[in-house]
Order: C-alpha cells, then sequence, then structure tokens
C-alpha cells in the first residue's frame, strides 16, 4: 500500500538540500562557548575508548558511528531529501570542527524506503549489526512509531526532527521539532487578538497528527479563545476534490480557514481554493502544513497572503541563519529550500554533541542522563536559541509568516520561548 | 491465378497438410472435398494466413504471399468466408460489409451487391448476430466480395444451412462468376451442392490429394464413396 | 503410507522439494544467518503464506484475488489487537486520560473500550478469530461474487476495490483502529516478552512449521478430487457444472481457504515484527503477493515461497546499494516474469529440477547402503543447486 | 438550515451542482482513454495512471520552458501543451503496446501484472528525470480564478475548462468509434480478431493506434488535471482505481456507460462529500459500487447480445 | 398455469429474447418417456438455444419448462442436473488434461458437495460403474488414456459416457455425430439407440441420414418456431418443411 494511501500521507513538510563550507568561524566559537567550560576542555582529546563507550558501541579512538534513516525512495522520498541532507550538513561541519571527544563521526545511511516495516528492519540493523551510537531518522509519525520499540528495546537513541502530534515521551528519542501545542497554541491566540477571529473552519488531510491537532485547536478555541470551531472536515490522503467542502465553507463563512491538508493534497487544495475565488483578500487561513517545500509544489501565486505556523522560516534574518542558509546552499545546491523540519533535523546532531560532550561518553544511557539535565541549549540555532527540556522536547518559538508570490514567508509574529508539553493538560 | 506447390502445414509438432501442389485458372471454381479432420479447413486458413505454412508457396496472380500477414493477402486479392460465416455479431449488417471495404477503398457499399442478396439490403441496420445462419452466411460473402477479390475461398459454405437455402448460395455463386472474372475454391462435403457450382474437382485425404477430376468426368459414387470411408 | 507420500508430499518430485525447503529454512538458514537476518527471513515467509493461498485461489482456482491483502491484515490486526490490549493495561497506561484503553483510543477522545474490540483480551477468542473472522469475510465477498458468476477481470478489479474500501476505513476510523499508524508498541504475548531475540527465534520455528503446515494441507486439498474439479473448473467451467456441481461453491472454499492462509500469515507477522499497519491491506501488497507466486510459478506451492524469499531478499539487497535500480528491476521482473517465464521458477525446476532429483536419489541411497550419513554435504549441494 | 437567506442557500446548491459535474468530467476524462483500452481491447492497464502522469508532466516541462524561453507567449502555452501531452503519452503508448502489450492479447490477467511492472518502471523514470518532489506547471492567469454570475456565486473557470475540454474529448471518441471507418475497424478487431485480418484489417495496426488513441487521451486527461493538483511519481496511482471502478460500473464494452457511471458516481460522492467527512462519502460511494455490481456484474449499461 | 402432463419434459409457451430479438418464440413441446427425438433446423434456429433454456444456461424470458413436473426455468444449473438431465455440447467439452478415467470419475454423482469431493475416494463401487459405463461407449481399452489424445469421435463417446455415468432421467445431445466417420455414426446411432432405452433422449442434428436411423419422433425448428412435429415421413412430406427448410 505504501504508494496509494500512505501515499503523501505524511509528509507534513519537506526539505532540502545544503552546502559545503563550514559555519563561520565565529558562529563556531560562540557555540563552544556556550557550553560549559569544564565539558569545552573535555572535548580535546585523550579519551579511551573504554572511558567513552563501555556498552559497546561502533567507536573507537579515531571515530564514532551514526545512522542515517530516512526514504530515499517511495513517496516520502519528496519530504525526507531535505532532513538527511541537514543532517549531513550538521555532521560535517561538526568533524571539521574536530569531532566529538575527538572523534570523527562516520555515517551509516539507510533507505527506509516509506515503508514502516522497513524502517523498523533497518533500524534494527542499525543498532544490533552496525551498533551506532545515535540515529537520526524517521520522519511520519507511523515510521516513528514503528522503530520506537526497536529503539527502545535495543537502548538506541533517535534524533527525531518532525513537528508532531505530541503524547509521545520516549526515553531513546529526543524530539528535535515542535509537539502540537507549541505549534498551535499561539498561532491560534494571534490570529484571535490580530484578525479578531470568533470562527474557525478546522480542515486536515485524514491521519493521526491532523486529527490531534485539530483536536487541540478545537480546545483552545473553544475553551480558551471563546471561539466558535463551525465545521471540521478530513479528506482521505491524496484526495484532490475540494469543492463540495469549499462550498461548506462558504455556507459557514468561517472568519478563519484552519488547515492541515499534506503533501499533494495540499496542492489540490490552495488551487482550488483559489480557483474558486477564496483568496486572501476575502478569506483569513493559517496553515500548520506548508513549509518552504510545499509552497515549491503549491505555486506561491496560489498561496499568497495566507498564513503558515511554524517555528523556522528559510526568510528569518539572523546571523545563524545566514550562515545556514549559505552553507546548506554551498553544499547541496543554489535551487534548495530550507524548510521547518530541515532545519530541526540540521540541531540533531548538534544536541547530541552537546550531550555527549557534556556526559563524558557515547554511552547511551549517560548521553540521554545529560540531555535530560535540561541545560542542554544551543544558542547557533538557525531558528535562534534552543534549548533540551528535560521532557526531551525543546524548547522554541513559534511564528507566523505570511506568503509571499516568490515562494518565501515574511515573518509578521515571533512568540516567546514555548516550553514543549507533550501531555498537554486540558487538550486531551 | 492462384498457384500453391509443396505447401505444409504443422500445427505444432504434427503435420497435418503434407505437400499440396495446385493451380487454379482464372474463371475456374474449383471445389475440394473431403471427410472432417482431413484438412480442409487448415488448407483455407493457410491460404488466408491465418495459420502459417511451415513450407512450399502460395501466390496470386503471380505475387508471391507466403510471408504476408493476412490482410496483405486480402490487398494481393484473395478473400476469404470461413467456416462457420465469424461475421461480426454485434455490428450491423451494414458496419459488417463496410469491414471489407478498407481494401477496396469503396465509400459506399455497391449496389450489385444488395442486387445479389436483396435480404441484406432489408436488414442492413440489424445486429449481424441476429440473423440466421443463411443469411450470416450471404453476408459473410458479401463481406468478403467487397474486397474485389481474384480469388474467393469459400469453407464449407453449406454447413448448418437449410437445403432450402443451400440451392440459393450455389446459384448466387454461380452468379458471381459470371459478373466477375474471379476464381473461387470452395470446400465442401456435400456432394449436389459441389456439383452445382463446381467445374473441377479435387478430393482431399488425410492431409494430401487422392482424386482429381473435371466437373464433366466426375464419378459420383466414386466420390461418395471418398467421402464416407 | 502411501496415502501420506502421494497425496500430502506430492510423489517424489514434491517430496524431494518439501525436503530441500524445509531443510533450508529449519536447518540451513538458521544456520548460517545472525538472528537480525533470521528475524527479516521470518518476515518474508510470513509473506509466503499469502504466495502459497494465491497458488490456490489463482493458479488452481483460475481466480486472481487482487485482495489477498485485506486477509492478511485481517488477520494480523486480530493478533495485533490482542497484543495491543495487554499492552494497554491500566498499569501501563496510567498517564492516559482514560486508562486501559489503547493509547490511540485514548488520543481521539475514546473513553471506553468499543465493544468489538472486547472479546479480543482473550487469547483463545483471537485465535479463533485470526482464523474464522478472514474466512467468513471471504465467504461474504465469494458468496456474492461467485454466486452472481462475477469473474476474471472484474473479480480481480472488485477486490481491489474492497481493499481500498478497507484501507479508507482504517485509515479513517483511527480512534478504533490507529489509523494510518496501524497498531504499535506490541511487546508482550501472555506476559512473555516478544521483542526478545528469544522469542523471535521461536517465531520464526513456529512461523516455519505453520507454512510446512499449510503447503501439506494445501498439497491434500488439490490431491483430492476437489483439487481435481478445481483444474477442471478452470479450464471447462460449463462441463463441471452441467456434471451437477454447484460450481460457486468450489470457489468460495478455494477462496476461504486462501483468505485463511493469508490470514495466518498476517498474525504471524504481527508476532514477529511488533506491529500491523493499513499498508499491508491496500492495493500495493496485494499485488506484490500475486507476483511472489507468479515468480515462484503459479501452479507451485512451494515455488511461491521461493517466489517470495527471492523477491525480498532482492528487495533487501538492492535497495540498500542501488534503490533506484531496484524499482527498475522490479517492474522489468515483473515483465520478464509474465512474458518470458509464466511459470516461474517451478517452470525452471521443471525443466532442470530432475538433476537435482537424480542427484538426491543417488545420496539418498549411498547414505542407505552405506549408513554413514555424510549429513553435510547432502545438505550443501542441493540448497546450491536448488535455484539455479 | 437557519440564518441563510433563499439566495444564499440557492447560490450554495448551483455551486455544489457544478462540484458534482466538475467531478464528473474529471472522473470521464480519466476514463475514457481506460474505456477503450480496457472496455474495447480488453487490457488491463494498470499504468493508465502513468500516461495520465506523462500528461501532466509534458505540460510542466512546456510551462518551463514557455516561462524560461518564451515568457510572452505563457497565456497560450496550455492549449499548446495539451496537444504535446496527447502526442507524448500517445506515442509512449505506441512503444508500451508494441513491445509489451501485443504479446498479451490472450491472457488479459496477465497484461494486469505486466503493466503494474510498467508502471513501476515509469513511475522510477518519472522520479529519475523530474525528481520525486511534485511538480506543478505555472497556469495562465485567465485559468485561474471564478466566473460570477451572481454577487454569491462563484464558478472556477478551471473546473469549467475542463468540462469543456471533457465535452470536446468525449465527442471526439464518439466520433472515432462510432462514425469512422476507424472505429468499424477498432470495433471489428476487438470483435474477432483473426476474422478482421482475413476480410483486409491490419489488425496489429488497428490495435497498436487503439492502444496509443488510450493512452494519448490519458495523457490530456493529465494535462487537464494539472490546473486542479500537483504531479509526482506516484500520482497516476492516485486515479487507476477510481478510473477502473468508473469503466467497469458503466459496462467495459459501453462508451455510453462509462459516461452514465462518471456521472452518477460524481454526482453521489459529491452530494454525500457534503454530508459526511470526505473518507466516509468514499467508502460509502465505492461499497455501493461493489454491492450493485454483484447484482449486474457486466455494468450498468451492458447489452444482452446472443452469445 | 402450466399444469401437469405425463410427460417426461414439458415445454410450454417458452420464449427467450436477445436485446428485442426473440430466438426462441413461444415454443410448445413434449417429451415423451422412452423417446428419441431429434431437432433439425438450420443454424441459428434455436436449436442451441432451447437445450440451453432447458438446462439453465440460459434464462427464459417467459414461458415453462416441466421435468417430470418440477419446474426447471427457477432451478440453478446444477439443480436440473441433479434432477436428472443431462447434456452433451456440440464441442466435445471434456478434460483434455485428465484421463478417461479420471474424466469418468469426476462425473460420478458422488462427492458433489465441497466436502464431499475432498473426501471422496475411488472404491471398488465407483470403479466398476466407470468399467461398465467405459465398455458401453467402446472406450475400456483407453481408460488410461489422456482425454486430450482421443480421437474426435471417441471424445464425443467419452462426454456421453460421462453423462450416462449419472444416469440420468433426460439425455441432451448437442450434434453428437459432428466430425465423425461413417462407421463411427454408426456405431453412435447404435449406442443411441441403446441408451434411449429407459431414458428420453433430445437430439440436436443436421444430418438427415443419421437423423432418420434414429429419430422416434422429429422436430423442426425455424426462426424459433416449430414448423413440424412428428415422425420422419411425416415431417419429410410437410408442405411447410418442403417450402421453407429442404427446398423444392
Amino acid at each position: 500500500m505504501s504508494d496509494l494511501e500512505s501515499n503523501r500521507s505524511l509528509d507534513q513538510t519537506a526539505t532540502n538540500t545544503g552546502n559545503r563550507h563550514l559555519i563561520k568561524r565565529r558562529s563556531l566559537l560562540k557555540t563552544l562557548c556556550a557550553l560549559p567550560a569544564g565539558i569545552l576542555l573535555a572535548t580535546h582529546m585523550s579519551f579511551a575508548v573504554a572511558d567513552v563507550n563501555t556498552t559497546g558501541l561502533a567507536v573507537t579512538d579515531k571515530d564514532v558511528t551514526v545512522g542515517i534513516l530516512h526514504s530515499l525512495t517511495g513517496t516520502m522520498a519528496i519530504s525526507e531529501t531535505g532532513a538527511q541532507e541537514a543532517e549531513k550538513l550538521a555532521i560535517k561541519q561538526i568533524n571539521e570542527m574536530g569531532g566529538i571527544l575527538g572523534r570523527q563521526i562516520k555515517i551509516i545511511q539507510e533507505d527506509g524506503a516509506s515503508d514502516w516495516p522497513t524502517f523498523a528492519e533497518k533500524s534494527k540493523k542499525l543498532l544490533v549489526q552496525d551498533k551506532v551510537a545515535a540515529v537520526f531518522g524517521a520522519w511520519t509519525s507511523a515510521s516513528r512509531k514503528a522503530v520506537l520499540p526497536v529503539f527502545e528495546k535495543e537502548n538506541g537513541l533517535l534524533y527525531y526532527p518532525t513537528f508532531y502530534e505530541g503524547l509521545e515521551q520516549s526515553k531513546n528519542v529526543i524530539y528535535t521539532g515542535q509537539e502540537a501545542t507549541q505549534q498551535i497554541l499561539d498561532g491560534l491566540n494571534w490570529v484571535a487578538k490580530e484578525k479578531k477571529a470568533k470562527t474557525f473552519y478546522l480542515i486536515g488531510s485524514d491521519y493521526i497528527w491532523p486529527r490531534t491537532s485539530m483536536k487541540i485547536a478545537r480546545k483552545h478555541i473553544e475553551n480558551v479563545l471563546g471561539g466558535k470551531v463551525v465545521g471540521e472536515e478530513y479528506k482521505p490522503l491524496g484526495n484532490t476534490q475540494f469543492g463540495s467542502v469549499i462550498n461548506k465553507i462558504r455556507l459557514k463563512k468561517p472568519d478563519v480557514i484552519y488547515a492541515a491538508v499534506v503533501g499533494g493534497s495540499n496542492v489540490a487544495w490552495f488551487k482550488q481554493l483559489k480557483a474558486a475565488g477564496i483568496n486572501s483578500k476575502k478569506q483569513t487561513l493559517l496553515t500548520i502544513s506548508v513549509t518552504e517545500d510545499e509552497v515549491l509544489g503549491i505555486g506561491g501565486e496560489n498561496l499568497e497572503g495566507f498564513y503558515s505556523i511554524m517555528k523556522y522560516f528559510q526568510s528569518q534574518d539572523n546571523p545563524n541563519n545566514i550562515a545556514f542558509v549559505k552553507a546548506f546552499k554551498e553544499m547541496w545546491g543554489d535551487d534548495s529550500v530550507i524548510g521547518d523540519v530541515t532545519q530541526a533535523a540540521y540541531l540533531g546532531p548538534w544536541l547530541w554533541k552537546a550531550a555527549v560532550e557534556k556526559a563524558g561518553s557515547f554511552d547511551v544511557d549517560k548521553v540521554v542522563a545529560a540531555s535530560e539535565e535540561g541545560d542542554i541549549e544551543l544558542t547557533t540555532a538557525p531558528e535562534g536559541y534552543v534549548k533540551l527540556h528535560p521532557n526531551h522536547h525543546l524548547w522554541s518559538k513559534a511564528r507566523v509568516g505570511k506568503w509571499n508570490k516568490d515562494g518565501q514567508a515574511t515573518v509578521v509574529y515571533t512568540s516567546d520561548l514555548l516550553e514543549p508539553d507533550p501531555f498537554p493538560a486540558g487538550y486531551q | 491465378m492462384l498457384n500453391v506447390s509443396n505447401l505444409k502445414v504443422s500445427y505444432g509438432q504434427s503435420e497435418v497438410i503434407h505437400g499440396l501442389d495446385f493451380s487454379v485458372p482464372k474463371n475456374e471454381t474449383l471445389a475440394i472435398m473431403g471427410r472432417n479432420g482431413m484438412g480442409k479447413t487448415t488448407l483455407f486458413k493457410s491460404l488466408i494466413g491465418v495459420l502459417p505454412a511451415s513450407e512450399g508457396t502460395i501466390s496470386v496472380d503471380g505475387v508471391d504471399v507466403t510471408s504476408c500477414e493476412s490482410y496483405q493477402r486480402v490487398e494481393n486479392g484473395i478473400a476469404y468466408v470461413p467456416q462457420g460465416r465469424m461475421i461480426f455479431p454485434s455490428l450491423t449488417v451494414k458496419e459488417n460489409i463496410e469491414t471489407g471495404m478498407e481494401v477496396s477503398k469503396m465509400k459506399t457499399i455497391p449496389d450489385e451487391i444488395y442486387a445479389l442478396f436483396p435480404v441484406l439490403h432489408e436488414m442492413r441496420n440489424r445486429k449481424g448476430g441476429n440473423l440466421s445462419g443463411g443469411q450470416q452466411q450471404q453476408l459473410a460473402i458479401a463481406r468478403a466480395l467487397v474486397t474485389n477479390p481474384k480469388v474467393l475461398l469459400l469453407d464449407e459454405p453449406t454447413e448448418g444451412i437449410q437445403p432450402s437455402i443451400i440451392k440459393d448460395i450455389a446459384n448466387v455463386l454461380n452468379e458471381i462468376k459470371k459478373m466477375r472474372d474471379i476464381t473461387i475454391i470452395v470446400s465442401e462435403q456435400v456432394l449436389s451442392f459441389t456439383m452445382a457450382v463446381a467445374d473441377r474437382i479435387i478430393v482431399i485425404d488425410g492431409g494430401k490429394f487422392i482424386h482429381e477430376d473435371r466437373r464433366e468426368d466426375v464419378d459420383t459414387e466414386q466420390i461418395r464413396g471418398y467421402l464416407s470411408v | 503410507m502411501s496415502f501420506v507420500y502421494e497425496k500430502l508430499m506430492g510423489g517424489k518430485q514434491g517430496m524431494v522439494g518439501l525436503i530441500i525447503l524445509s531443510a533450508l529454512i529449519l536447518v540451513v538458514f538458521p544456520m548460517f544467518l545472525d538472528s537480525f537476518r533470521l528475524n527479516l527471513l521470518g518476515k518474508y515467509l510470513t509473506y509466503a503464506f499469502a504466495a502459497v493461498s494465491l497458488v490456490l485461489i489463482w493458479g488452481y482456482g483460475g481466480t486472481l484475488s487482487l485482495g489477498q491483502g485485506i486477509f492478511f491484515g485481517l488477520g494480523g490486526y486480530a493478533m495485533a489487537m490482542f497484543l495491543k490490549l495487554e499492552a494497554s493495561s491500566p498499569e501501563n497506561t496510567a498517564i492516559q486520560s482514560t486508562p486501559g484503553i489503547p493509547d490511540f483510543m485514548d488520543w481521539n477522545q475514546i473513553t471506553a473500550l468499543p465493544w468489538f474490540w472486547e472479546p479480543f483480551s482473550s487469547f483463545s477468542f483471537t485465535i479463533i478469530a485470526i482464523l474464522v473472522v478472514p474466512t467468513f469475510f471471504a465467504f461474504l465477498i465469494g458468496s456474492a461474487m461467485f454466486k452472481r458468476r462475477v469473474g476474471g477481470v472484474y473479480f480481480a478489479i472488485i477486490t481491489q476495490v474492497i481493499s481500498v474500501i478497507l484501507t479508507v476505513l482504517i485509515v479513517g476510523q483511527q480512534g478504533f483502529t490507529g489509523g494510518i499508524n496501524g497498531i504499535t508498541d506490541l511487546r508482550t504475548l501472555n506476559g512473555w516478552d516478544i521483542t526478545s531475540d528469544s522469542a523471535k527465534n521461536i517465531f520464526y520455528y513456529v512461523n516455519c512449521v505453520l507454512l510446512i503446515g499449510v503447503i501439506v494441507l494445501s498439497r491434500w486439498v488439490l490431491t483430492s478430487k476437489f483439487g481435481r474439479l478445481l483444474l477442471a473448473i478452470r479450464d471447462k467451467e460449463d462441463r463441471v457444472r452441467f456434471s451437477g456441481y454447484d460450481v460457486a461453491n468450489f470457489k468460495i472454499f478455494i477462496f476461504c481457504l486462501a483468505a485463511m492462509i493469508s490470514a495466518i500469515g498476517g498474525a504471524m507477522f504481527t508476532l514477529q515484527v511488533g506491529f500491523m499497519s493499513p499498508s499491508f491491506v491496500g492495493i500495493v501488497p496485494s499485488i506484490e503477493m500475486v507476483i511472489f507466486a507468479a515468480v515462484g510459478g503459479r501452479m507451485s506451492l512451494i515455488g511461491a515461497v521461493y517466489g517470495c524469499l527471492l523477491i525480498n531478499f532482492g528487495k533487501t539487497v538492492f535497495s540498500e546499494s542501488f534503490p533506484e535500480l531496484w524499482l527498475f528491476l522490479m517492474g522489468g521482473l515483473f515483465i520478464a516474469v509474465v512474458m518470458f517465464f509464466p511459470n516461474g521458477l517451478a517452470g525452471l525446476w521443471q525443466d532442470y529440477g530432475h538433476y537435482v532429483t537424480d542427484r538426491f536419489t543417488a545420496i539418498k541411497n549411498k547414505i542407505l547402503n552405506k549408513s554413514t550419513p555424510s549429513n553435510d554435504s547432502a545438505k550443501k549441494t542441493l540448497p546450491e543447486t536448488e535455484l539455479s | 438550515m437557519d440564518g441563510y437567506t433563499y439566495s444564499e442557500l440557492g447560490a450554495i446548491l448551483a455551486m455544489q451542482g457544478f462540484a458534482g459535474i466538475s467531478l464528473f468530467s474529471v472522473l470521464l476524462l480519466m476514463a475514457l482513454g481506460l474505456a477503450i483500452i480496457f472496455g474495447q481491447m480488453g487490457v488491463i492497464n494498470m499504468a493508465h495512471g502513468e500516461f495520465m502522469a506523462v500528461g501532466a508532466y509534458t505540460t510542466y516541462f512546456l510551462s518551463y520552458l514557455t516561462e524560461t524561453y518564451f515568457p510572452a507567449f505563457m497565456p497560450y502555452y496550455f492549449i499548446f501543451a495539451i496537444v504535446v501531452a496527447f502526442i507524448v503519452a500517445g506515442i509512449l503508448g505506441y512503444f508500451a503496446e508494441f513491445i509489451l502489450i501485443r504479446h498479451l492479447y490472450a491472457r488479459p490477467l496477465d497484461t494486469l501484472l505486466a503493466t503494474w511492472g510498467l508502471s513501476l518502471i515509469m513511475q522510477q523514470s518519472f522520479r529519475s528525470m523530474f525528481g520525486a518532489r511534485e511538480v506543478s506547471p505555472t497556469l495562465p492567469e485567465w485559468l485561474m480564478g471564478a466566473y460570477q454570475p451572481t454577487e454569491m456565486i462563484d464558478i472556477p473557470i478551471n473546473g469549467m475548462f475542463v468540462l469543456g475540454l471533457t465535452a470536446v474529448v468525449t465527442l471526439g471518441v464518439f466520433y472515432l468509434m462510432f462514425k469512422s471507418s476507424w472505429g468499424l475497424r477498432v470495433r471489428a478487431t476487438t470483435q474477432n480478431r483473426v476474422m478482421s485480418g482475413a476480410v483486409g484489417i491490419n489488425t496489429k495496426k488497428v490495435d497498436r493506434y487503439t492502444f496509443a488513441l488510450g493512452c494519448g487521451i490519458a495523457g490530456i486527461a493529465g494535462a487537464a488535471f494539472t490546473t486542479i493538483a500537483s504531479t509526482g511519481p506516484t500520482t497516476g496511482s492516485l486515479y487507476i482505481v477510481d478510473t477502473f471502478m468508473v469503466v467497469v460500473f458503466g459496462g467495459a464494452a459501453s462508451l455510453f456507460g462509462t459516461i452514465a457511471s462518471a456521472f452518477s458516481i460524481a454526482q453521489a460522492q459529491s452530494i454525500m462529500e457534503f454530508f459526511m467527512s470526505g473518507s466516509m462519502a468514499k467508502v460509502y460511494t465505492l461499497f455501493a459500487l461493489v454491492l450493485i455490481l454483484m447484482f449486474r456484474p457486466e455494468g450498468l449499461f451492458a447489452s444482452k447480445v446472443r452469445r | 398455469m402450466y399444469s401437469n402432463t405425463d410427460y417426461t419434459l414439458a415445454v410450454e409457451g417458452l420464449t427467450v429474447s436477445f436485446d428485442g430479438f426473440k430466438a426462441v418464440d413461444d415454443l410448445n413441446f413434449y417429451l415423451d418417456k422412452n423417446e428419441l427425438h431429434v431437432v433439425i433446423g438450420p443454424n441459428g434456429a434455436g436449436k442451441t438455444t432451447v437445450l440451453d433454456l432447458i438446462c439453465g444456461k440460459t434464462k427464459a424470458t417467459s414461458g415453462s419448462i416441466k421435468f417430470l413436473n418440477q419446474e426447471l426455468t427457477e432451478l440453478s444449473e446444477h439443480a436440473i442436473v441433479r434432477a436428472g438431465v443431462g447434456r452433451k455440447f456440440q464441442t466435445p467439452s471434456i478434460y483434455e488434461n485428465l484421463t478417461v478415467l479420471e474424466n469418468l470419475e469426476v462425473s460420478y454423482p458422488q462427492g458433489r458437495g465441497v466436502f464431499g469431493a475432498l473426501m471422496f475416494k475411488r472404491t471398488q463401487t465407483v470403479l466398476d460403474k466407470i468399467h461398465e459405463i467405459a465398455r458401453e461407449i467402446m472406450l475400456e481399452t483407453e481408460l488410461d488414456t489422456e482425454a486430450g489424445l482421443l480421437s474426435h469421435g471417441q471424445k464425443q463417446w467419452l462426454e456421453i459416457g460421462m453423462l450416462l455415468i449419472q444416469d440420468p432421467q433426460l439425455l441432451m445431445l448437442d450434434e453428437p455425430v459432428a466430425g465423425m466417420s461413417v462407421k463411427e455414426r454408426e456405431q453412435t446411432a447404435e449406442l443411441l439407440n441403446k441408451i434411449s432405452m429407459g431414458r428420453s433422449v433430445l437430439v440436436i442434428e443436421h444430418d438427415m441420414e443419421f437423423v432418420a436411423q434414429i429419430a422416434h419422433k422429429v422436430t423442426v425448428l425455424h426462426q424459433g418456431k416449430i414448423l413440424a412435429t412428428g415422425d420422419m415421413a411425416e415431417v419429410q412430406n410437410d408442405p411447410n418443411v418442403i417450402e421453407v427448410y429442404l427446398g423444392h
């Protein structure tokens, strides 16, 4: 089935490409300075394998092996390409800085082929046969759910980059994207305040992430904002007919259309909206499923004036991001665009590096313990500043971007640093 | 008009036609007689190119058609009325006839066809499948005639046809021979019909010719003997 | 004795084939493969159930079912429901707003276990459900279709549509089914940790034994008068009907049997892989299963197993090194099998297999005569020539 | 429904009606090519969706060329693209028939497997040539937007365009199949291939061109769909089941049936979608089709002919 | 509406139309016990369609077919066979890949259900019956021959044998001597005469000589309607038949 239904299912976003040059020395230094001084010193050389690796991982005097597990083929390849490119960029940059605990990072890459059992199979191979110290990968909820038991059983460590529905917290996973409340709540607050929105129409693709997200959105709208949900609709994955829904929307005249349509459906959805005369002049639309990658397919002209809530936009104007975008494009080509998940994937290797150096060991238990202390932070993150919460998720900011014709967004609102809350009370 | 030499035809491993030689001049009607399973239909199928010949040559009016596809043989002047008629059941009578006009490039069905088979004109908008056996046989002949053939092959045209219509068909064949310069080859088991149309009779048995006569020399008892061994 | 030999083993050729297959999967593979690869092989062998079922319904029955994924999925889901309930004990799910129900239900604001989930807390009910539910479903489809003489292309397309319906339903009703993620995070079977290596090894052997059992059962069916009638129906359906047989019943039965066999494969899949998802119900796996059978030889029960192993093995190996090439290869393989090897591997075996059989007999004689068995050499030489 | 004026309800009704008609034209356009290939020739072409994708990619490629080299031509390229899509998909179909299909006329179920293999190869080719990402051509401005007969009614122009295109293609197919001598050849060949050869029809040529025509129409469908959705390597597989359902439901051999079937499926689906979730609407529609097919296996509009 | 009779087969008011075309038109037709009845008529007259209607292959548009006073139009094909109606097809319809013995065995009226077929065993009773039938159809020496290798005539006999083994009360044969040599025709005529003792037989045939050899009664069918019924001589002299069928 992988092809038909699962299809674009799951791709909330997509990503891209990257680059070749190092990050500028200045920002490197910044990273280093940001780390606690003791660990900083410890980073250099002179750690015997026996000390940094007591559980038989693939670590030698010179190098340490990690795995990258994304779909290179199948329907999800579209989305996951960017993530793995970002991860490779980060690893390359780390190696050029001298690696971790004096060891160069070697990559073993496996193809999940957009097929969940294959993800499980390959993750087991990475952990059992290759004994990798960490894995960067997975994209869809389904693939994460498929590999989760393997990571827990083999006590591996997974850095998972996608914004997702929450309701999960595994000892063996670090979530570098937003969980649902981080992405949703502040955006809704913003639209309620800014656009005086009272009525909302919710529409999404029919699977767990949109449904969970809509559930949270509905509770927030009804209980916190005092608004009203006038319609809630889910279309099968890959659906390309939105005529009836658009008519329903016209009938209900919501202040805001709140959308979580994914993949190819997304393109049909926005094209048909525009063709039906519903554009940003008449209608506010807020989506949680469109990043720069989707815009490539949808076409900027069809989206102009609509809003996305993400934690990252390629157009963000800060030195970290400018350096990152440049490095990425140099490594992976000028045509690349960078979406939210690509950036989140880029954070994975850096967060791992910080935790390993703090723990002084590659052992998963020690790295996890170091991560759970809540003081691992990245000041060099392209999105700005992020900090690892003891619940394995990241503190980060939500941003509302307004889409322009050229396929880039202008950030119109940035929240405060939001605490991740994968099991939000009152939203379940 | 039609020359066949050393024709051999096989189904898979087993050879059914064992090296036949014959030629039929213009304006002659040749009847090939024989019991079931003696190779009549196989011979006809190989002449029209539905079955490939494993050896030998077939030529029409001096043109070698041995390696041609069926439709090319039709272009070269062979027309075929198969055993069991094989009209197109869900095409109308008119459309059935028109399928034969591919080669002759005619635009409309010539009047002489309807003159020959008035019943077809009457039923021209009926589905071919809903015609009676005799009518279907006429349709199959009409369909073959509109290709303007030099050689007309008829495989057991009387099979399953009511006796009264068999006589009509014999008349039609003789009429056609008068109207056109045409060679007719017909395979038959019914001797009376053969005697009514054929100029020459060949008996086939076990894939070989065993007997040949001009009509005027035919010993009907002898032929009947061949047909009923 | 001769009954067992002729009927169940399929005579000399069949016996040799079965022995070679058993030796391969029960002895040779476990000897040479590490537990990771062996587990992988076990997963492939669960697909082999579906491939074997297609030999029955398609090769012998003459009816192409593009819905074997439905039954594989139903079997797998039934098993997954049981395991999920066991994994969702109130203690394990204490953080949920409604403890004691599966997590995905909790996420979908379902506060009580749906009625059709309840019986799945019983292991024996589950085992029965795995066998009966898909069979009953097949009975419904089969009666509706075969009694109405729907066959051939139409049957293929309609079964395909049913598998689409089921997939959309499972994905759409995620509160009850887990949606696109499927039912995940299955850990124990009656308290026994199914994620451990030893459990996986045991499942592997159980799977092999069941597979061989299914093949023997299928052979018995095919060598009975029923089997002859099946072939007769395939070739001259009207004659059979006008010999006084209710042809539809025969088709329904073989369709049900095929469904049950697929379902066993699905259940074993869930046990070995640890989750079930709607991706096994849809069109693509259903067609792939047909290809397993076609590559193996659509008339060969044992060939289906090899076809299944060959393709999946190829997929794993090639997708690691040449992911793009693999899809071209797979597509090419479909076409090549249809056009040049309609009898698949079994056809090759039929053409060249007697070399192996002769050798086997020679070795057997040698062993019997000398009574100093050189088992190793027998085992080694046979498998190597097997697929060549 | 309270709170709505009659004119509002009327407007919605009109637009909803148009949504159904628009879905109808999409389904029909998808199914026409297959009705020829499956209905007339009996080939179960699982790669039909990929031929649609060929048309869509052709349109995308032309849009890219036009945008890059002849921007002034942008308003007109789309019409041109439809023609090119037809030709490209037709030529590919021609070769597919020559290389693959013609060996399998006697084995319809095997065409299913072989064309499935073909579809895999085509999908991977798309991926290698155009990348895994979904693409979408830049459409001329006149195709976008809506026509507003009254204040409240918006009829999408792209929908009307597809509707018009479908009408043109349908009429063309009808003319070809039932009024032209070429159509007669096709119908004769499908009824009795051997006999058609024996009355002088070059049946191999007929087969090849018929298949190519079916694929060409799929190409047109693909080009038209770029106005409503995007194109990816696996786009084709999304349409294939729906397309087969339309053809089978209508009665495989009947072109009229295909039209009626597309109409009833589209209206059922679109009306149900208005009242329930999209997933359930799809489930109910498909389920109803299966049920009806069980009672009328030969399809809704197949006629009963003596043997 | 249709009353009971003493006839083995009573066909009354039988009509079937395809696409508006009446292939069989208000047919009335009776068949007595132990009667061998031949239906003749040109192709397309509806002969085979009548057999199709009786054995349930085609459903009637209207009318009644009563076999031993049991209405057949409402039964499914296999039920009609089990009621005692056997039918031979025009082209020999046998299982080419099975041996003669297996062909007969498969037709043996036991193990007709799914589970019966699974459990069916080749007992001595079965073998005896097979040998008996094989002797009757002159194939006892060919029991182990693959049926596909038989001559055309032998295939026709085998199919008759496959019906005989079920001991039907009504046997319907569609052109049983088509493609047979003269000697085979004679043997077949003998066979038919033998088997018509104790059961009714309905035969479709063209060959007038052969018809004369076997028929107790002849019916001429033309365009779905009966032209004449009676013994051979009556029919041959019927002016209608001469006008429409035989010709002057």
